[in-house]
């Protein structure tokens, strides 16, 4: 953040910058000196272009170990959650209508599927115990003969919680159901290997792993059976599944950004660990704060709290100029208490307190230390201006 | 910086709530608690004059810049003069996005039981609600 | 295009670069230096991502002539168009089930319009003359009680036929029909003023002038009654119409675009006739030449020929390194003659020998001389190898 | 660049149709126009042997590029040989995509006409088909 040295950022959950080097990769390709012909044209330049795309194309299906032609380019991860789950349920539809959810999606997913219930499909919203995870025999009980999908994300953005896809995807496998996997948090972060994994849909987007905003992509397994109806129609790109002129520097951009998550996904990983814990050690003992979500799935990227009897909207300005998150980052305006959080079974009053501190890979232990002091900080002088409760 | 939710004198306010805290020698006190707000006033005062006002208060930053921003306007004012006191007005002047007013309402309750309270016990604010 | 003067890019309307001043505004904005937060963030960082999706909307309204609440940021024209119509067709559903378009339409327009007449929509296509105009008249009777929306659009794509907008919106207003607009290719070229023209959606997309390509908008017209429905759901950004994190970066370009475009308007559009009336002086004289479409309603940025008795794959190929398009850019794999040309009643004889030359900003004379030189010898050539017709 | 629908070769024989142009003394020659594809062959030969051999075509650049290499690789052949030419063997070696296959069939039926009509009248190729 330019011009505030003192703003210490830990919402990369949120958005993450982009690396110098996906920069390095884009910044060419938009002016009238690189590469910016529409991709589709068939002439020279157009070629060019395209080689870009298609560089990109196979950087990314390393990653998700994937085939090039399993992956659709879209404009995030919320239209990659929407041409999923409406684009299966759409070219399914004969198959039945009953779809398998969770409470605690992000709400491109859940407000998907509320509104195919409004359209006549039936939804069971599975719930996860009280830290977070789902049981497989919960999903395994609730799959019907006309259940067409099952959508339930790999880590989750507010509480960092891993969902263990492997069994909950077998199940859906054995019984010959769409499995789709929101992976807006995870792609780049934790192993992904879709050749070997049973997983049919996959989403993901680009600037929560230091790519651009504005470029995602859906995974759609080659396997027989496995196609979804487009959401957008129109110029025929990308095989019709998402027309529309590709983003090429976006993409090219996606792509450096996929090779570097493959290439360091093991330092990154151990390095957010280590300020996740740091973070942690630093602010345990103050009275009344707990964990939310799993400690033994937690994702290392995020570490959300809650804390008896603090405001969360005065705790949030307290610590300001630290940037973190209350809810999911688009929940943020809302004063609502994360339906996340109550789908754990939290207290509305332990939710609305509740602090999401997300770290990337330019977190440093400087920070934390800055991050944990605010914290302290804040919650001694809100606990002091706060009244004693009446007798 | 735009679409700030929170005025430069609200984040003063917030920043700085000198009179949160509470009064040994209170001349009137008063405690709310309603819609998971609570607030607390205490005054201080000399005849009918107002020498010191505290907050303490659980809520929204806007509530607590409210507290803070009652307690420092009133202070050498007639204790009476608090039961004039509107949260239109600092609504206004803050100012407080419309979907607050509830819980702006509810300090107006207590700034004004307060103001209602005079010359009695320093407990007699505790059952106005 | 890096490495290449040979290179002859005349394939504006396919893509154009980013104008240096774009690259400007957005390079900075990607990385960890740069405001690169979530927009939707309640913190100080968000909001100062915010600021720049705010100026954008502002810059954007001021080129359109609209208020800024009446703008959603898409991915691009593609998606603008199909949530026009569609979201239209759906919101308007119980008001009737016909829709009125042109088979000259782009195919994000006639796609999309295809897609509906499968879902039970009944779509009249009215045909242009043989200039590519479409008579108001046509249009006006085509209008029936269950009519829920009109879609044609300001330039055409392939041809640079300019429909009079104004008058056919006219009429839908009258009629109390709803009126989109496909306007990728004239926005920022030709002038608009939505506040006073009967217009109530209309399409745009950032890399037809200067922007960079996945960002687009869609103007929803304030006016009572004028609303559609979300093609995508999610996380509640932009009210919901369009959710999804916004793309700062790509919006905050596409910004400066609409601003440089509007201050720079009429001196482009004289640079651009004076290119274009420069390649037509230099060829016009061969033998069996035609324009496809009307001269008295052509946009300069467009040149489209046919020549007699030339075959268009070769005669691209002959003018490589010139890059020209044959059909639109979407079409360029497809070897079919184009759609838009045979509804001008060109044959296919002529359509096949079609090449659509676009001029931009950065053109210069010097290039279209070029052109005119690699066009006459192509054709001499070609001409030069084909075999005269059996008696 | 990937992604280039035309080969090397197939842009070397496009650019220099050296064998494209008429022989004023052909010995055989033929004529075809079929699917909008026109294609002439003409053959000067020495007894059995080819010494000139040039082909005009209206078509797509594979078909320009594939009468080309006809005509470059039958020249000192016998004209017989051209009845053995098989549009297979082009497809692969350029190779042309598999959706130009009419067309290229078109030529095959050109050449090998153009085979049979050995020793017969400079005109009698124009009806074979
Ligand atoms: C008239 C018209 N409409 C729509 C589009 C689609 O725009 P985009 O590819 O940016 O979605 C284009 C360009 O491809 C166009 O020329
Ligand atoms: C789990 C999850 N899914 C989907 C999304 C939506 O991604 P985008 O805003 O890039 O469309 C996000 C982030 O906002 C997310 O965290």
């Amino acid at each position: 953040m330019s011009n505030s040295t003192d703003i210490v950022y830990l919402d990369y959950a949120a958005s993450t910058p982009a690396d110098p080097r996906v920069v390095d990769v884009m910044t060419p390709l938009f002016g009238a000196d690189g590469d910016f012909a529409n991709p589709s044209s068939g002439h020279v330049a157009g070629r060019r272009s395209r080689a870009h795309v298609e560089r990109a194309t196979g950087q990314l299906a390393e990653l998700l170990g994937c085939r090039e032609e399993e992956l659709v380019w879209t404009s995030g991860a919320t239209e990659s959650d929407n041409l999923a789950i409406v684009g299966a349920a759409r070219y399914r539809a004969d198959r039945g209508r009953h779809l398998i959810t969770m409470p605690t999606e992000h709400k491109a997913v859940a407000d998907v599927s509320r509104l195919l219930e409004k359209k006549g499909f039936e939804v069971s919203w599975l719930r996860p115990d009280d830290t977070g995870v789902l049981d497989p025999t919960i999903l395994e009980a609730a799959i019907r003969p006309d259940t067409q999908l099952v959508s339930i994300m790999h880590v989750n953005n507010e509480t960092g919680v891993i969902q263990d896809i492997e069994a909950l995807g077998a199940i859906c496998r054995e019984r010959d159901v769409l499995f789709h996997v929101d992976a807006a948090q995870s792609v780049g972060k934790l192993p992904l290997d879709l050749a070997s994994m049973p997983v049919d849909l996959l989403s993901t987007t680009a600037h929560k792993v230091y790519g651009p905003k504005g470029i995602g992509a859906l995974y759609i397994s080659g396997r027989p059976g496995c196609r979804v109806e487009a959401l957008i129609h129109g110029g025929g790109q990308q095989g019709g599944r998402r027309p529309g002129t590709l983003a090429v520097p976006l993409i090219a951009g996606f792509g450096e950004a996929a090779r570097i998550a493959r290439s360091e996904m093991q330092e990154n990983h151990a390095h957010l660990r280590s300020q996740r814990e740091r973070l942690w050690r630093g602010i345990r003992d103050l009275e009344g704060i707990v964990q939310n979500g799993s400690e033994s799935h937690a994702f290392p990227g995020i570490l959300n709290v809650s804390i008896e009897d603090v405001e969360g909207e005065s705790l949030l300005l307290a610590l300001e100029p630290l940037c973190v998150a209350t809810g999911s980052a688009c929940n943020s305006k809302s004063q609502e208490p994360s339906s996340v959080l109550r789908a754990l079974g939290r207290s509305d009053m332990l939710a609305q307190s509740a602090i999401r501190f997300s770290f990337g890979r330019p977190t440093t232990p400087d920070e934390v230390d800055i991050a944990v002091e605010r914290y302290r900080t804040a919650i001694a002088r809100l606990r002091d201006i706060a009244p004693g409760r009446a007798a | 910086m735009t679409a700030d939710p929170y005025s430069e004198q609200v984040r003063a306010l917030f920043a700085r709530p000198d009179h949160a805290g509470d009064l040994e020698k209170a001349s009137a006190r008063v405690h709310i608690e309603e819609q998971g707000v609570r607030i607390s006033l205490a005054a201080q005062c000399d005849g009918d004059i107002i020498e010191c006002l505290r907050f303490r208060a659980w809520g929204c930053p806007h509530l607590l810049a409210a507290a803070e921003a009652v307690c420092r306007s009133y202070e050498g004012q007639a204790l009476t003069a608090l039961q004039a006191f509107s949260a239109a007005e600092i609504m206004q002047t803050l100012p407080v996005p419309r979907e607050k007013l509830g819980r702006i309402l509810i300090l107006e309750d207590a700034v004004r039981s307060l103001g209602r309270s005079a010359r009695v016990s320093p407990d007699a604010g505790k059952d106005t609600d």
